[in-house]
């Protein structure tokens, strides 16, 4: 039903779910004050990231790019499953650096809120 | 392809995000994480992206969400918002 | 603070729905991005490789250089990490 | 030919030097310095082969694994990219070399070795970053380096320096998420990674909002980088608190790649046809760098401490690139490009000053400066020279660059844009003024009498990179030329045709 | 005629180097202070020794690097630049000697930063009257501001950093209007050196030649013309050697020789006046004379007098330049050097009141001519020599002045000159009068000031009226044989 | 960190299996799912696993916080190694079927790719450990 209603949005509903997620992660970022919820956004910014990539590798009617015995079967695109490998440990890697940081900033001020941060800094 | 899947994970997904950045729990926003990124995996294994899919549920729902316990044990659990 | 932080979350969000217009419908395989260089990779990967895993083969062989920068990009989130919190002892 | 390798050697090198070097730092951290030296050094070396070489043939094309583009990944160098390795490594170089005395005073003996490691594994991302032809091993690289300079601000002795990493990283991650969002929109709406291929396939697709919008996206992501005017808030912390060798890594290597990936971007990726003609963005780009320049200069004239008024000085300094690149007139890029070289050399001969002083007497504040020309002579005189370059006094390399962007454009009719330059001169004078005044023609008073009458001129390690870096910025002013003969090809060769 | 030779860039090196070699010996006084003297008396001699060549008719020319196409730090001694390489290297001679004693009276500090400062400023003297294109001559006008501002600022006074940043704060905003300039220059010929006759006829609408020209002034803002003069009375809290470099060896004579060179050398005499820009440049000049004047009239302190009466007397030169006729041309060229001697003269004398006596303001200043006469006499011979009054040079200058109003055909400014003559008088009679015919409130045990400093102010003093006996030689042939290249006439 | 005795015996139980799963996940990575990154992580999984049952202490025990460091570079080193070995004999920077075996040169490029995929395992492995090692513990409190 849907997809006669709205079939220009149909068409690519996989990419727009992407998009909102993004900005959900986006808007963590920028808006929360919590260093680790900000970290948390960045999470969720980049995995949706990862799936807007995935997403444009999919075929109708593919299967996983292993090759099968079976000469006729359609194989979805697999570069961007290897892109978004290499980004998925990027990703994990930014966090570790970034949750390490947390853990310096919380034993160095006792906080990990930014407006309290900000506070303490002025004090000084 | 069954979009109807496709879009109930979706669902999950926008929902699992959204808990994530509002709980004040971190604990509990890091366990949604967890979530999120397995239902992430999920869906990638129902668009064919097996191996993506099985990095994404032992990296990020893994590792990541380990890696954030244990941060969060160094730290605190609380947070303002 | 936030309400800016809205406001510019909901411009980016327009930009993107806005360049999500013109794309490749959703499973399209006549898709550009299918039909390019990732053809060659699903046709000749095994013939190149001898490997039946074309992501594998991909990851490891033709952008095999890419992983290496990954594995470099890991390497440092190690030391960093490393450098950041170890304390005592030797390294 | 080992020759032949020499593209994807100056990449490897660091890698395996970064790994060497944190296992040796096991038997002896006194050998971890040699070997970053020996290194950086070597690579240095390399990228001058290679430059002469594309000097004569044209440009370098490495395929990595044999495998052709766009099916593998390409090394392209260009007069570019040779141009950039070659000023970026000469910065590595003279910065490892003053890192050996500052870095011991600000940071952990234990930490030297991961010190020299992650310094590698920097100089590993931006070479790479410079001599890449794919879009996406563009962003590989890009992450290395990002995740090295987090690691490497967050060393410095205070805690904000923590704060300051961590600001940094959050924004340093968006922009990296823009980037990526640009490279996936690129592909899904071509289906190739390899830049030169892009440029072929681009042209018919110019008018789809997928490529627009990646471009918006490039733009984001790399003004962030770049720390363009309204995105430059990590800037100033970052640079304030790293340990001076870090601070000089940061503003003359890793900004200036970040700049490098924007002019590889918009004029090989997207060509000037797109940029200039489908949609006028230059302007809007050539007003945001005209409010940096004047912005950051007017931040910087506000600041007591040194080491953030060079920061908020960098962000003006970092307008004239993008100014000059957002003119696209022959002579205001062939600026901009100048100008990748000449802020290099000045700003990282002014941080190194900025190390010099806080080594040898701990003094960070403008204010404490006064009368300290008298007892550390040869580093005021330099400052001096590197400050008159920064305003553009003839015949310094700061001047040579203003110059060509002047004229740039004038040729292009954009007279507003030459009074932003001048003006921005003016302003430059000023801050420069205040600090060599205090220098010069102040006496101590009796609050900071003690520290600058027992300060001295830094230790040769260090003294001597300040001034090789203050002589550059004044041999750059007046052979012109020899950068020059590298710039003009490519800049004729991607704006001939407009 | 161009005949290559490194003497005008040896001249340029030898106050270089001979700061290096100040710096070097900072320890000993006496080596430190004799290098100054020794490099005075060399460049001297070098500047000297372009003499017969350029009388011969050649120029010796040397380009050191060409930066770009068009663009090049690049060297000529023509006749018109000698004028002012001569009154600049002479006059340091003198003031060599003189700054030694002044500083030696006044118990002077930071003397290596004094005279190296006042080496590399001479150094840029030379170099803006030598420089054979714009870029070089923004590069040594440049130099010259920053090396003149320490010595400014020399006491390190509150009162001194202010008057410092003022300083700076004028000369580095018209160095941005200058670099303007030649930006626009540049852009519109492709090239920036000079000719005679000018590079830029028919490169530029009219428009586009007027705001040149304006934005060109205001870089010169050195000639101190009102109202771009407040930096120059607040810059005489520095040592008087110091006002001496600034008024008359050095910095305002670089801005008036600049506007001259561009004026006749870059715009070309043709175009200045067929734009009308030559009657824009006489009203500034004339308005200046007149108001400087009466500013001057005003002041009780007497440097600040002198300082006044300076850009009063700069704008002779820009009058004379602006008439654009041979004699006006004459009488601009001509009143370089002769303005220095005189000028000079006085501001030794000054100097020498205020070292022996400790008084700045002419009230004070009663009877003062009897306990040191000598340095009186110089003094009215200068002040008589700036009314215009025989037998001081001064008339030579306002003679050709007048006949070169008149050959313009205009008479206006004959008059503006005739009233300013009678405001000079004004001015400086009363001085003479003060310190000749008043007697002194209280008694004290003045005496003359010493010899390093006496000797300087004599010799100036004599020079000036030996200019008026004999000014053909050098400055007078000199001028005649700029003016004529500059006009296009045949050499005499 | 000591957890109940039931976990510490299943986790004692599970981690060899952990283990050998994870070099599967490797070695097949060429024919099936998995690579040496996912088996990487499942390889630090296990020492994460015992770090959490039975404490930090435990689990340095089979790894040292040395050894992650010199795993780390090792697998790096393979990776780079394997690399630099194709310039020595002739081809660009990992251009694998220039390796002097006896075999057909897809085959060549098949095992060389096996071996990368080795080296990537050892290095993630390595690393994922060693940065749980460093977030976990607080060696203050240790």
């Amino acid at each position: 039903m849907i997809e006669t209603l709205l079939p220009g949005l149909f068409l690519r509903y996989n990419y727009y779910m992407a998009v909102i997620i993004m900005l959900i992660g986006l808007y963590a970022m920028i808006a929360k004050g919590n260093l680790i919820k900000k970290i948390i956004g960045l999470n969720i910014f980049q995995t949706a990231i990862f799936l807007f990539y995935i997403s444009s590798s999919d075929i109708i009617g593919g299967t996983a790019p292993i090759l099968t015995s079976d000469p006729a079967s359609v194989y979805v695109n697999p570069l961007p499953h290897v892109l978004i490998l290499t980004a998925i440990v990027v990703a994990v890697s930014t966090t570790a650096v970034g949750l390490a940081l947390v853990i310096r900033i919380y034993e160095a001020y006792g906080t990990i809120e930014e407006d309290e941060l900000i506070a303490m800094e002025a004090k000084e | 392809m069954i979009w109807e899947f496709n879009f109930a994970l979706f669902l999950f997904l926008v929902i699992c995000a959204i808990a994530a950045i509002s709980v004040r729990n971190l604990l509990s926003a890091v366990v949604i994480l967890g979530v999120y990124s397995l239902i992430m995996a999920v869906l990638w294994a129902e668009m064919q992206a097996v191996d993506v899919s099985f990095t994404e549920a032992a990296v990020g729902a893994g590792i990541t969400t380990i890696l954030f316990v244990a941060a969060l044990s160094r730290t605190t659990r609380r947070s303002k918002d | 603070m936030k309400i800016w932080a809205l406001v510019s979350v909901l411009l980016i969000g327009v930009l993107l729905l806005w360049a999500e217009g013109d794309i490749p419908a959703f499973g399209d395989p006549m898709a550009p991005s299918y039909n390019y260089v990732a053809d060659r990779y699903i046709s000749d990967a095994h013939n190149d490789t001898a490997t039946k895993n074309m992501v594998t083969a991909i990851l490891a062989d033709y952008r095999g250089y890419d992983t290496l920068g990954e594995l470099t990009v890991i390497f440092t989130a190690g030391v960093a990490v490393l450098l950041l919190l170890r304390r005592g002892g030797r390294l | 030919m080992i020759i032949d390798h020499f593209p994807v050697l100056v990449v490897v090198l660091p890698l395996v030097g970064a790994f060497v070097t944190l296992l040796a730092g096991w038997a002896d951290r006194r050998l971890c310095f040699p070997i970053a030296m020996a290194t950086t050094f070597i690579q240095f070396c390399i990228s001058l082969q290679i430059l002469s070489r594309v000097m004569q043939t044209g440009p370098l094309h490495y395929n990595l694994g044999n495998w052709l583009p766009p099916w593998g990944i390409e090394y392209v160098i260009d007069q570019l990219n040779g141009f950039v390795l070659v000023v970026i490594l000469f910065l590595c170089v003279l910065t490892c070399l003053y890192s050996y005395r500052s870095i011991h005073s600000e940071i952990d003996e234990k930490k030297i070795p991961a010190f020299y490691t992650v310094f590698l594994l920097l100089v590993t991302g931006v070479c790479g970053i410079a001599v890449t032809g794919d879009l996406f091993n563009l962003y590989v690289f890009l992450e290395i380096s990002s995740l090295a300079a987090y690691a490497l601000v967050a060393l410095g002795r205070e805690k904000r320096s923590l704060v300051s990493s961590f600001t940094y990283l959050v924004m340093g991650s968006v922009s990296a998420c823009f980037i990526l969002l640009g490279i996936g929109h690129l592909y899904i709406a071509t289906g190739t990674l390899n830049m030169a291929d892009l440029a072929r396939l681009l042209p018919p697709l110019y008018g789809s909002t997928v490529i627009q919008s990646a471009f918006i996206f490039f733009i984001i992501g790399l003004s962030i980088k770049t720390a363009l005017f309204p995105l430059h808030l990590w800037l100033p912390d970052a640079y304030r608190y790293s340990p001076s060798a870090v601070t000089v890594l940061l503003a003359s290597v890793v900004s200036k790649i970040g700049v490098y990936a924007l002019i590889r971007i918009l004029f090989s990726v997207f060509t000037p046809a797109f940029i200039i003609i489908e949609i006028p963005v230059m302007e809007v780009f050539c007003w945001l760098a005209a409010v940096a320049i004047i912005g950051g200069s007017v931040l910087a004239i506000a600041q007591t401490d040194l080491k953030r008024m060079l920061a908020y000085s960098s962000v003006s300094q970092m307008g004239y690139i993008l100014l000059g690149i957002g003119i696209a007139d022959n002579l205001a890029v062939t600026g901009g490009i100048l100008q990748i070289l000449n802020h290099a050399v000045m700003k990282g001969c002014l941080f190194m000053i900025a190390g010099a002083f806080i080594y040898t007497s701990g003094i960070r504040s403008i204010d404490d400066l006064r009368g300290i020309a008298r007892t550390m002579p040869l580093t005021a005189a330099a400052f001096v020279i590197a400050a008159a370059s920064m305003i553009g006094i003839p015949p310094t390399a700061g001047f040579m660059s203003k110059w060509f962007i002047a004229l740039g454009a004038l040729e292009s009719g954009q007279w507003i844009f030459v009074l932003v330059i001048l003006a921005s001169s003016l302003l430059t004078a000023i801050y420069f003024w205040k600090v060599i005044e205090y220098m010069y023609f102040r006496d101590p008073g009796t609050r900071c009498a003690e520290v600058v009458s027992t300060a001295r001129d830094p230790p040769a390690g260090m003294l001597v990179p300040i001034l090789i870096l203050a002589a550059a910025c004044v041999l750059f002013g007046i052979f012109v030329s020899i950068p020059l003969e590298v710039i003009e090809p490519f800049v004729t060769g991607i704006l001939g045709g407009i | 005629m161009d005949q290559i030779s490194f003497v005008p860039v040896l001249a340029i090196c030898i106050p270089a180097v001979a700061a290096v070699l100040i710096l070097i010996f900072r320890n000993h006084p006496m080596i430190r202070e004799s290098w100054t003297i020794l490099a005075s008396f060399a460049t001297l001699a070098c500047v000297l020794s372009m003499l017969p060549l350029v009388f011969s008719g050649a120029e010796p020319y040397a380009a050191l690097f060409q930066i770009l196409p068009g663009l090049s730090i690049s060297f000529r001694a023509d006749a018109f630049a000698l004028i002012f390489a001569l009154t600049s290297s002479s006059l340091w001679v003198l003031n060599s000697f003189y700054s030694i004693g002044y500083m030696q009276a006044h118990h002077g500090k930071n003397l290596t930063r004094y005279f190296f400062c006042f080496s590399v400023a001479i150094s840029a003297a030379l170099g803006v009257a030598f420089s054979a294109d714009l870029l070089t001559m923004f590069i040594f006008y440049e130099i010259l501001t920053l090396s003149t501002y320490p010595l400014v600022v020399h006491a390190e006074s509150e009162e001194a950093r202010m008057a410092g940043r003022k300083y700076l704060a004028y000369l580095l905003t018209a160095g941005i209007f200058f670099l303007f300039s030649v930006l626009l220059t540049y852009f519109l010929t492709g090239g920036t050196a000079f000719a005679p006759g000018g590079i830029l006829t028919g490169q530029g609408s009219a428009l586009l030649m007027m705001i040149l020209f304006i934005t060109f002034l205001i870089g010169f803002a050195k000639a101190a013309w009102i109202p771009l003069h407040s930096w120059l009375p607040s810059a005489m809290v520095a040592p008087t050697p110091v006002s001496a470099l600034l008024h008359a060896v050095a910095v305002v004579k670089a801005g008036v020789f600049g506007i001259a060179r561009v004026v006749f050398y870059i715009f070309g005499i043709d175009m200045v006046s067929a734009l009308g820009l030559g009657l824009l440049l006489a009203s500034i000049a004339s308005f200046t004379i007149i108001v400087a004047s009466m500013m001057a009239l005003t002041q009780d302190n007497l440097k600040k007098r002198l300082a006044y009466s300076t850009i009063s007397q700069l704008s002779y030169i820009l009058l004379g330049v602006a008439l654009l006729t041979p004699s006006g041309i004459i009488a601009a060229l001509i009143h370089i050097p002769f303005h220095a001697f005189m000028k000079i003269t006085l501001f030794f004398s000054a100097g020498a009141i205020i070292v022996m006596t400790g008084i700045e303001n002419i009230s004070e200043m009663k009877g003062i001519g009897r306990k040191m006469p000598i340095t009186m006499l110089m003094f009215a011979i200068g002040a008589i020599g700036i009314c215009g009054l025989p037998p001081v040079c001064g008339i030579i200058t306002k003679w050709y002045l007048a006949l070169g109003a008149i050959e313009a055909g205009q008479l206006i400014f004959l008059v503006v000159i005739l009233s300013s003559s009678i405001l000079n008088v004004l001015y400086f009679f009363p001085i003479i009068s003060t310190a000749f015919f008043e007697k002194p409130d209280v008694d004290t045990g003045v005496h003359e000031a010493p010899l390093f400093m006496l000797i300087p102010l004599t010799i100036t003093g004599i020079c000036s009226v030996l200019l008026f006996l004999f000014p053909d030689w050098p400055f007078l042939t000199l001028v005649t044989i700029a003016e004529a290249i500059i006009t296009g006439s045949v050499l005499p | 960190m000591k957890q109940d005795v039931v976990i510490r015996t299943v986790c004692r139980l599970v981690v060899p299996f952990i283990q050998l799963f994870a070099l599967y996940v490797i070695i097949h990575g060429a024919s099936s799912a998995g690579g040496g990154f996912q088996g990487g992580v499942i390889f630090a999984s296990s020492f994460i696993l015992i770090g959490i049952a039975f404490g930090i202490t435990d689990a340095r025990k089979r790894i040292s916080e040395k050894f992650t460091v010199l795993f780390s570079a090792t697998g790096l080193s393979i990776y780079a190694g394997i690399g630099i070995l194709c310039i020595i004999f002739g081809g660009n920077f990992l251009g694998y079927s220039f390796l002097p075996l006896p075999l057909p040169g897809p085959e060549i490029r098949g095992l060389a790719a096996e071996a990368v995929e080795i080296g990537i395992g050892i290095t993630v492995m390595a690393v994922m450990t060693s940065i749980f090692y460093d977030i976990a513990v607080d060696e203050e409190a240790a």
